[in-house]
């Protein structure tokens, strides 16, 4: 059975950036039309994600040929989530934009990039065929690319052309991984390779391609020693970017990741050690590199490395609690990080720095929106019962019932050191007295009362729906569950994309 | 001929990377170009490689009578081929971006931000 | 750069090789060919009447700027694609006329989803490449 | 029930939102909340005397095993009526100690939220929902710590409270975890119906372990006891709040929680009792040597608490019971000294003792409250200290042989120097006549009864309850002492004993204090023993070890990223080879298969050679524009290799791509300046040797991959059903129109985007002073 609805979110944001094209330069109707795409591709997104959530797995055989000949687009539970995680952080970022943005950037094209990017971001996480993604990766990260370097100066083309250079070097890796991946099962299909990979007799040069996918995946998320280029160039883009870059696009290669391991090849006992020692290493490194950060979004680059750290150790620990925690941590991370950049976006805005040297005061000035920020930081930290914690107990759990202590010792280093640098942080840009600086402007008392809305509602709606992602985690976790349960059993996506 | 391609996947490999991991900005593209290159022929050579068919079905009939080369990686090719093409061509104007800015091509002088504490 | 020669030689070649171009088009189906081929053909053409009179010439002569060529061929060959849905196939399902047409052959959604990518190619080549004449220009 | 528990959590909510309404003088009225919890919890007590236990549900986040479990027991009952009685007070107090403060409201937010999370603490019934209350204490305690955040101090101190008390947060979920994974459950009432099941498990060392650190890290046991006196920073209704009665007794609630299910072991025992006792012992000491009334009962209070854990860790029934009888002792004489710490602080301006004298000529009614409060803390008979310490003495002197004549001593010492510390702050500054300093009178004339009346009203209780001991005991001490122990405990509290061993410890220790109080003033200690003692103290030992992480961060970061793209590229594709090499050597056994190759001819041979010499051009040529030509005769090489594998359309595509390539290339570059040439000989060869082996292992990797070649199914059914089903004869264009046209309608979009991008790269032209 063909489904077309799994492809409308693609499209929702393919229509709306050629329609921005034909707007080109016309700044008021592209923000309208931009406003509505994201908010369509949330529609859209919802009822796809309601519509597998009742009825299972949906598939879209491309151009009606069966699997595993065509492209097929597989909605599981798995990838709904992510396209309605995607929606929901792009229609924040969406409204933040229209006012934090400058016109330059909207008149070549932001509008029209950001859709694209979020389209490629819907493809990768809807497709079933190996190579499809690549594509759609490659989408996302030339989007990337336009959109680092859009109307960038100096530090931040600096910052783009390192980052240009590593990713290509990851597509490069991760197109190698499938060229032999395809030599030695002759299938594209996902779902296909499962049942090929299995059949393979070789399988020691199953788990070298593994790697190879591990290496291209890995420097896609930023995993140690492969994240470099995120520390280079996160810190440049105007927080609106920053914030799609922060919240979306180091999770996409966590999901590719997590796709690949779970459905194509069963991580053998290798590859689970070699994922929890990048684990612990990415966790103890994103926690050192954020320690003596003076700039919060350098500070902030690195805790996403950090965090990055606690889903591959998930992964690779692998068993069923881990992963329910690695989802649940991704949901909870998607809606975090993208709010933390947006937050720092405002401070930006109202003193002109990100740098803790030259912030203070924050909490006797604007104490709502301390209260607000307060929520983003400690689901960040994870203070118990907001979003980040939740995830903490499945993690513990299964890496005290894997024996894994040095994996279990990272974590509680790592949530140990994000809480320091958190609450440092804090202690530094809110509480502290704001110190004296020669020029004073403050971009955001100076705008409009509505433009001020548009840019508080995002972080505000941002905050709500990670307050409810940890006070409603129940309803997480059941999703969380079943994901995990369809990544351990894959039975239900073959038959799904296989036998329809 | 497997040999000679598979020697050549490894020496545009190894160019590539040697070329990444020089000083300057032409010649890391250079090196992604080369990488690029090693990659497709990688492709190509997943494919069963048969001289001279293409996979064209012949005018006067309507399915395969001989041997022809595997289709698929040639499709995969090409669309690889394609997307290189746009990356690498925004890949250069970065750069003449860059070169405008700083005025130079080595990359070991892109660090005005870089390192803080 | 702008030599009597290529002039002359564009005015002929220019309507050659779109003509050329688009017989790629066109059989790319059946023989070696195709969208992509054919719109880097036909973008060749354009660059080489630039060469020969100039950019404002060639730009003129497009009418549009190339830019705008890109969405329409993106909307052409997403709409390619679409059309089947309507009739409740999955995305991109193929569908044909029933009477072949001469040259061509049959007619099928294929062959305007290639048609658009042969739009999307001589927009974005142009563009980049006109972009970057221009800026070196400067 | 949950209305009680999560009330704390709406007033935070509300204060939050309308807090301008408390910030004046309303502000008294909040202290209703913690009262009205108090007079709600007082129906239970008819149940609680009867010995039930009374539980409640809600349901919550079923699938982790955590539920809204409350549970209300003895030692429950114990907490909650010190978190809520003594939490009354304060709110009223700090209504007029902190009147007119701007930010009133936000205090009374974060005590709210303080106290919900404390009795939240107390009343869970299952391990992950005490963490989470847990952690809401650390965190309330953080702001309210830090509330005078513009004194770099304060902030200091509150941060570092949060890393002691949070890292040990981490260690306890660490523990509870494993319980949970032990007992199948997260609920205490559960793991209760089973209570030696735990101690048998593989895993018990490591669960003490962690609740150890967990609970020693809250509770300010050594070596984890130096942010106590830190948080001294906090306003004085805090410290007497979080710093007497609440905060640091969570971990003594949780030892004496975890003491049915975990005790009555030798490592639970001798553990408790070694930390327990250096601590009391220690932090005794120090208190002797401090003139910061504070700061004295800082020391006081984490020796105190050494006390309980002391007691908790012998475990026998006496020493339960004055474990539990010193809980409530020591909560009503130290919140009551803060209080009048507080309140000399307000009215004098200073509280180092050296300068406080006489102030009962001020304020006769506070310095009775201090008697009373001191005269408690030492143990005088007749005060409800009497019976707290006739009950240590009665613990220690009721263990075997060795432990008997260790600890009695042991106990003996710390009860004297608390006693001093008790006298120091309470009669002290009331005490002889009025220092020059302070002739001008108190800062305050006109003291609000919301100051003195809640320190009286502790002081007056600390008597009620010695004069009345079987109130206290009826209706709190012998309920929660049961509770700790497991099963019931029938030993009433008496305030005569008769003349026996433990009245003469007490005389002695009376004795012995008042003797130290009226001889000994605290007087600096040299500096070079303090430096060598300061030394070796936790307190330096951890922020020297914070400074040197903080450097060693600071070194391993730079070291990484330290600003070099080909560093980084060396360290990706070293880790790829190192990886994928190890893992490639160490299975793959190589096999070369040649059967089904294809012979080399001279014609490929040729190709071969041009693109191998072109490549090496391209590589080790110094000039730029070599290096496009020869890079483009690779591609066009390539060209030749399709065309000739039959692959046209291939070739065709790749040969106009490369003309394009080059023809960008060339606009673009011919401006540059040469090639820089300055990387070393030995860089050019560990790079070489990189590059080197990354190509080998590639080769290596497909030449393993030949040989066994897959069932090319799909290539097949594209072959066969090309002109069939989707009406086209070039195979590969159907396949990128139709079979795969996903992919190339993508890939167009790549295109669009990099013109798109490359479009607004050169056209849009940002001046450095533009604004972002």
């Amino acid at each position: 059975m063909t489904d077309n609805l799994l492809i409308l979110p693609i499209f929702a944001h393919l229509l709306t950036a050629i329609l921005l094209i034909f707007a080109w330069s016309h700044i008021n109707l592209q923000r309208v039309i931009s406003l509505f795409g994201h908010f369509m591709a949330l529609v859209l997104s919802l009822h796809l994600f309601s519509k597998t959530w009742k009825a299972g797995i949906l598939t879209m055989q491309a151009g009606g040929w069966k699997a595993p000949f065509g492209i097929t687009f597989v909605s599981d539970t798995f990838s709904a989530t992510f396209v309605v995680l995607t929606a929901i952080a792009g229609l924040a970022v969406g409204i933040f934009s229209t006012v934090s943005v400058t016109k330059a950037r909207m008149q070549f094209g932001y509008f029209a990039i950001s859709h694209f990017l979020m389209m490629g971001l819907n493809g990768a996480f809807l497709t079933g065929d190996i190579f499809n993604l690549y594509v759609w990766f490659e989408i996302v990260i030339i989007s990337s690319f336009v959109l680092m370097t859009l109307a960038g100066k100096k530090p931040q083309m600096e910052g783009a052309i390192k980052y240009v250079a590593m990713n290509m070097l990851a597509s490069t890796v991760f197109l190698t991984a499938i060229a032999i991946l395809y030599g030695l099962t002759g299938t594209l299909n996902m779902a296909d390779l499962s049942l090929k990979v299995a059949q393979i007799e070789k399988k020691e040069l199953v788990s070298v391609t593994s790697l190879l996918f591990f290496v291209g995946f890995g420097i896609k998320s930023a995993v140690f020693p492969l994240y470099f280029w995120l520390p280079s160039s996160y810190h440049t883009p105007p927080s609106a970017i920053a914030a799609t870059f922060g919240g979306l696009l180091t999770k996409m290669g966590v999901y590719a990741m997590m796709r690949t391991f779970t459905l194509v090849f069963v991580p053998d006992a290798f590859t689970q050690h070699v994922l929890i020692a990048c684990a612990i290493l990415t966790l103890f490194t994103g926690a050192m590199g954020a320690l003596n950060k003076t700039s919060i979004r350098r500070m902030f680059s690195y805790l996403i490395i950090c965090h990055i750290g606690f889903m591959i150790g998930g992964l690779g620990l692998h068993t069923h609690v881990a992963l329910a925690a690695v989802v649940f941590y991704l949901i909870h991370d998607i809606i975090v990080k993208t709010n933390l950049f947006l937050a720092t976006g405002i401070i930006h805005k109202i003193r002109g720095s990100t740098d803790i040297r030259r912030l203070g005061g924050l909490y006797e000035e604007y104490p709502k929106l301390s209260l607000l920020m307060a929520i983003i930081f400690f689901s960040m930290v994870g203070i118990p019962p907001l979003s980040g914690f939740w995830p903490k107990i499945g993690l513990f759990q299964s890496s005290l019932d894997q024996r894994s202590y040095i994996l279990l010792a990272a974590f509680i280093l790592a949530s140990f050191f994000t809480l320091y640098i958190i609450a440092k942080m804090w202690s530094e840009v809110f509480w502290k007295d704001l110190p004296k600086r020669p020029e004073e402007t403050n971009e955001f008392t100076e705008l409009p009362f509505f433009k001020q809305t548009l840019l508080i509602v995002p972080v505000v709606g941002l905050a709500l729906v990670s307050l409810y992602i940890g006070l409603g985690a129940e309803n997480i976790m059941i999703i969380s569950n079943r994901i995990a349960t369809n990544m351990i059993d894959t039975g239900y996506y073959l038959d799904a994309v296989l036998n329809k | 001929m497997e040999y000679l391609l598979i020697f050549l996947i490894g020496l545009l490999y190894s160019s590539g990377i040697y070329l990444m991991l020089r000083k300057s900005m032409v010649k890391l593209l250079l090196g992604l170009i080369l990488l690029g290159n090693g990659a497709n022929i990688l492709i190509f050579l997943m494919g069963d490689i048969a001289k001279g068919q293409p996979p064209i079905i012949p005018r006067d009939a309507s399915i395969f009578t001989q041997m022809y080369a595997d289709p698929v990686p040639q499709s995969l090719i090409l669309t690889a081929i394609v997307i290189s093409f746009g990356l690498q061509s925004f890949a250069i104007i970065l750069l003449k971006r860059v070169y405008q800015m700083t005025k130079s091509d080595n990359l070991d002088t892109l660090n005005t931000h870089e390192i803080d504490i | 750069m702008q030599s009597t020669i290529l002039k002359t030689a564009t005015n002929y070649l220019l309507p050659l090789l779109l003509l050329f171009s688009v017989f790629i088009l066109l059989r790319g189906h059946y023989e070696s060919g195709g969208g992509f081929v054919g719109g880097l053909v036909a973008s060749i053409a354009f660059v080489l009447h630039s060469f020969a009179y100039g950019l404002e010439r060639t730009q003129k002569l497009l009418k549009y700027p190339p830019k705008s060529f890109i969405p329409v061929g993106l909307l052409l060959s997403f709409m390619s694609g679409v059309l089947p849905m309507f009739g409740g196939k999955a995305y991109m399902t193929g569908v044909w006329s029933s009477e072949p047409l001469p040259v061509i052959g049959l007619v099928g959604s294929a062959l305007f989803f290639d048609i658009g990518v042969f739009i999307v190619v001589i927009g974005v080549t142009l563009t980049i490449l006109f972009t970057i004449s221009e800026s070196i220009d400067q | 029930m949950i209305l009680a528990v999560l009330s704390g959590f709406l007033a935070a909510l509300i204060l939050a939102f309308s807090g301008k309404l408390f910030r004046g003088r309303l502000s008294v009225l909040l202290g209703l909340l913690p009262l009205s919890i108090f007079n709600y919890f007082l129906y239970f007590f008819p149940d609680i005397s009867a010995g039930k236990v009374i539980t409640f549900s809600y349901r919550w986040i079923p699938s982790l095993g955590i539920n809204l479990d409350f549970r209300l027991d003895g030692l429950s009952m114990l907490f909650v009526m010190l978190i809520t009685g003594i939490g009354a007070l304060i709110y009223f107090y700090a209504a007029s100690y902190l009147e007119g403060h701007k930010f009133l409201d936000r205090f009374y937010a974060y005590l709210s939220l303080f106290m919900g999370s404390m009795l939240g603490l107390v009343l869970a019934d299952n391990t992950l929902l005490i963490f989470i209350f847990w952690e809401l204490t650390s965190i309330s305690s953080f702001f309210l710590i830090g509330f005078n955040n513009d004194n770099a101090e304060s902030r200091k101190s509150a941060l570092m409270a949060l890393a002691i008390t949070g890292c040990g947060g981490f260690f306890l979920l660490a523990s509870f975890v494993l319980m949970g994974i032990a007992t199948q459950t997260y609920s205490i009432g559960q793991m209760l119906a089973a209570p030696g099941f735990l101690k048998e498990q593989p895993a018990y060392e490591l669960v003490l372990f962690f609740l150890f650190v967990g609970s020693f890290s809250k509770s300010a046991q050594f070596p984890f006891h130096f942010w106590l006196p830190g948080a001294m920073k906090a306003p004085t209704p805090v410290s007497a709040y979080l710093h007497s009665a609440t905060m640091v007794k969570a971990g003594i609630y949780l030892l004496a929680r975890f003491s049915p299910l975990l005790g009555d072991h030798l490592l639970w025992t001798n553990t408790l009792m070694i930390t327990g006792g250096f601590t009391m012992l220690y932090a005794a000491a120090h208190s002797v040597f401090k003139k910061d009334l504070k700061s004295i009962l800082a020391y006081s209070t984490i020796s105190a608490l050494g006390m309980l854990v002391f007691l908790i860790g012998i475990g026998t029934r006496y020493a339960i019971v004055a474990a539990a009888a010193f809980i409530l002792v020591h909560a009503l004489y130290k919140a009551g000294l803060f209080l009048i710490t507080g309140i000399i602080d307000h009215e004098a301006g200073t509280r180092n003792i050296d300068k406080l004298g006489g102030l009962r000529k001020w304020f006769p009614l506070v310095a009775l409250a201090g008697l009373l409060a001191a005269l408690s803390s030492a143990g005088v008979p007749l005060t409800f200290g009497f019976i707290g310490k006739d009950l240590i003495y009665e613990a220690t002197l009721h263990t075997q042989d060795f432990f008997r004549y260790t600890l009695t001593p042991l106990a003996l010492i710390t009860n004297i120097l608390l006693l001093y510390a008790g006298f120091s702050t309470g009669i002290r500054p009331f005490a002889g006549s009025i220092p020059e300093n302070l002739s001008k009178g108190p800062l305050h004339p006109s003291l609000s009864p919301l100051l003195w009346i809640p320190p009286l009203i502790l002081g007056g209780l600390s008597i009620f309850f010695g004069l009345l001991p079987y109130v206290p005991d009826q209706l709190l001490v012998s309920h929660a002492a049961s509770s700790i122990y497991g099963s019931y405990i029938f030993l009433p509290l008496k305030i005569w004993h008769g003349f026996n061993l433990t009245l003469l410890l007490s005389a002695v220790t009376i004795v012995a204090g008042a003797a130290l109080y009226f001889l000994y003033r605290p007087a600096t200690a040299s500096a070079a023993t303090q430096y060598w003692l300061q030394w070796f103290s936790p307190q330096h030992l951890t922020e020297w070890t914070g400074e040197k992480t903080r450097l060693f961060a600071y070194h391993y970061t730079k070291m990484l990223q330290n600003g070099y793209l080909r560093s980084y590229i060396l360290t990706i594709t070293v880790f790829l080879i190192g990886l994928i090499g190890y893992r490639f050597f160490s299975t793959v056994d190589l096999r070369v298969n040649t059967s089904g190759f294809t012979e080399i001819r001279f014609f490929e041979f040729v190709v071969f050679a041009i693109t191998v010499i072109a490549t090496i051009t391209t590589v080790f040529t110094n000039s730029r524009l070599t290096a496009i030509v020869s890079m483009s005769i690779i591609g066009l090489s390539i060209c030749l290799i399709y065309v000739y594998y039959g692959a046209p359309d291939l070739a065709m595509t790749q040969f106009t791509i490369d003309t394009l390539t080059v023809v960008l290339f060339v606009l673009v570059l011919y401006r540059l300046p040469q090639y820089l040439i300055n990387s070393n000989r030995k860089m050019k060869l560990r790079d070489g040797l990189v590059a080197f082996s990354f190509g080998t292992l590639i080769s290596l990797i497909t030449l393993q991959a030949l040989i066994s070649p897959a069932n090319k199914e799909i290539s097949r059914f594209y072959a066969d059903n090309a002109y069939l089903l989707a009406k086209g004869k070039n195979v590969v264009n159907v396949i990128l129109v139709d079979f795969r046209g996903a992919d190339t309608m993508v890939e167009t979009m790549v295109l669009t985007i990099a013109a798109l991008g490359v479009y607004s790269l050169l056209k849009l032209n940002v001046k450095p002073t533009d604004k972002d």
